[in-house]
């Protein structure tokens, strides 16, 4: 649901705008959700190489119809083909390549982030659900890019860019720029800086739907 | 030396009440369907799984679990997307849980195969998963304690097997199996194909030292 | 993307005076002695080398030590037939020396590419090379404290790569080369071949992703 | 030098005397000098397979003379074959091997060896010389059977099986069986035990060469 009165960006207008900040020659790795949708909105002639915890690098353009391999597969499941350059490996080396930082760029999506850079994006309060964490606590302490890309507020209106966050938190100080329908925001030393506003929304409007302060 | 068994139900066998196995696969990518199907039919019982999933819908895992012969699992993401016999379980109380997140599971597991007495990792500093853990703190950054990992048995699948117990992989299927061979007392890989020649030095993932049993399961997933 | 460099030369031109550099190999087979000649004509000063040798004879590792350009070897095992070199600049207190047990070096190695902490390992311990190191002991086994050992520069020796700068090996050339890939800032490896074609994804024992710069040289030790 | 008046074996005879106690299907690591001579004698019909540190798994026998393959070696630096069945792997999977427990038997040298266990096998108290360590302190922490092999005494008639090792250690209370030119002793939680002496030896006559003392 739309902030009320804003403009707010759709998921694709979403996708194209990180996009736009994924450089030539970067090893990116997307979230499930969201951030999966980014791959397609890349700039032509850039050449992006895709990184999947499940074991590959190099991810290519989903398969067609009727020739997808069961056992190529990304860390959403769903079937995928290998890029050229691409590389196999198994589970220890998949996380060396997360944890020691040799990835340069993770866009995840979140519940909640703080605006001294922490996120929560893994459990949220309610015990009825068994927890699961998969890779996002790995790829948040190792890859020096961390973005998060998301609605800015909750279906309920309530804020998710935060003071601090009340979800368990995924990592801690981790969140280096935030990307939502309504605006781009940098984490800073200081907090929340604004990089740019969805066309047409005044930072006052923002602000108001933000209960971290956004300095500019 | 000659590693391959005749059939998944003769591989199963030595696994025991009460054993803590490891069940290689990620989604349903590389997981030893063959060999979960006859530790159902072998009948062992109290289980500790060690896998990433806790399995989908009534196969693999989840058929362990729906016949309540799971009573721990130790995995990172136990919620996929028709994991309803896990959630079920949980809910009710009738299944403990571990969780671990994606890399340290791997990295314990791997410890475990390495002899190594643990490893501090900044994963989960900080969070509610490091709670009760060891931390400290190394250059102004935080880490966690870890602890290996070791499991009884490792059920494995593989792409290509020789009877020497080395195997090869097949693309993303590869994933967890070959950190958990190394962790296991006792590996058992199910291969879709079980070469006649040795796999050629060059291309071996797995070598077989690894590996303590080989059988050939035809079928993909 | 395209990580092929034109000629050592150009490969090794980063390489600062002072800086930490890893050296691929194991005896003779593995070392990058096309870069390692390259590293001597560039001049760099000063340089800490990772490296399980210390060279030997007149070539190689040994050709930088006997000109007086390496200022510290961290190494588990420096006396190799031959290593004159070596032993006359440590004789002479010339040069600086950390031995480290083969398997703990190689894992320190691993510890830095994988951004861990550090981790605890049975080796040494007990022994002069644990000395005011932290120990531990668990379950009755005693484990001795290892930090990572990262470096600004790896110089690496392959069979094969590509311009994305995966990498394939040969033989018992694989040795350092792929650990030492992982852990430093800034990869160069010299490869046999230098194919046009990428790596079958299957065949990739280094990823590109470890691997900054490819040059090819062709000659065989 | 043999020590006076007592029957030793040659070092082919030690090979095989050893080689008689590794298992079919043995995965085992032969250290440098002596020990690499025992897969020579190991009796027919048995399938040992050889772990070498710098990343195989399978050695074979030597190659013919002018087809070594240079990039094909063992630790010893030797040119080496690659058996049916072999692997390569790079140093950190190796030294997993060594270190997890999943090699069978290692056959090494040693300086001295102590009714504890105790093996001193990599550095003398002559500091002249530069340390080197190679792979022994993973070896003897990591396999379970380990083997020594060596001349009782040391040419200058001293011994080298002692209550305890004065040069520095290699490992503490690692050593499982000590294979001499006159004798063979398993190490006990009581010390020393004689399992045989070489033909026509008497107990007391390798006692007198032995400080510590021989359990029967």
């Amino acid at each position: 649901m739309k902030a009320m009165g804003l403009n707010a960006l759709d998921d694709a207008q979403l996708a194209a705008r990180v996009a736009q900040d994924i450089p030539d020659g970067a090893y990116v790795n997307l979230g499930i959700g969201k951030p999966t949708h980014v791959s397609g909105y890349v700039p032509e002639g850039r050449e992006v190489i895709y990184h999947s915890e499940n074991g590959i690098l190099g991810l290519g353009p989903t398969p067609p119809l009727g020739e997808e391999d069961p056992e190529l597969i990304d860390a959403s499941k769903r079937f995928v083909t290998a890029a050229p350059g691409a590389a196999y490996f198994e589970h220890s080396d998949s996380f060396a390549m997360m944890r020691g930082g040799h990835i340069d760029i993770a866009v995840l999506g979140a519940y909640q982030v703080a605006e001294n850079g922490d996120l929560a994006n893994w459990a949220t309060l309610d015990e009825t659900f068994p927890p699961a964490v998969g890779g996002a606590m790995d790829l948040v302490v190792g890859v020096p890019s961390i973005f998060v890309m998301m609605r800015h507020v909750n279906r309920d209106g309530s804020p998710k860019i935060l003071k601090e966050c009340t979800y368990p938190l995924t990592g801690l100080g981790v969140v280096n720029r935030v990307y939502t329908d309504l605006a781009v925001l940098d984490v800073t030393g200081d907090g929340f800086r604004l990089v740019e506003l969805t066309d047409g929304n005044s930072l006052e409007a923002v602000q108001a739907v933000t209960e971290a302060r956004i300095l500019t | 030396m000659d590693k391959s068994v005749e059939n998944l139900a003769t591989a199963v066998a030595p696994i025991t009440d009460g054993a803590t196995v490891m069940i290689g696969g990620f989604g349903s990518s590389g997981v030893p369907l063959g060999l979960i199907d006859a530790l159902f039919e072998q009948g062992a019982n109290g289980l500790t799984v060690i896998s990433n999933n806790a399995g989908a819908a009534e196969v693999g895992i989840a058929r362990l679990i729906k016949a309540g012969r799971v009573a721990k699992v130790i995995c990172s993401y136990p919620r996929t997307p028709g994991s309803i016999w896990f959630e079920k379980r949980f809910e009710a109380g009738e299944i403990a849980l571990e969780i671990v997140p994606q890399g340290t599971l791997a990295e314990r597991i791997r410890a475990a195969g390495a002899g190594l007495g643990g490893f501090l990792t900044p994963t989960a500093y900080g969070t509610k998963l490091a709670e009760g853990k060891e931390t400290r703190v190394i250059d102004g950054r935080g880490y966690v304690l870890e602890a290996p990992l070791p499991a009884d048995f490792a059920i494995i699948r593989a792409e290509c097997g020789d009877r020497w117990g080395n195997l090869r992989f097949h693309a993303t299927a590869r994933n967890f199996n070959p950190v958990m061979a190394m962790a296991a007392k006792n590996t058992i890989a199910e291969v879709r194909v079980l070469s006649e020649a040795a796999l050629p030095p060059e291309t071996v993932v797995t070598p077989g030292i690894f590996v303590q049993s080989v059988v050939e399961y035809g079928e993909r997933p």
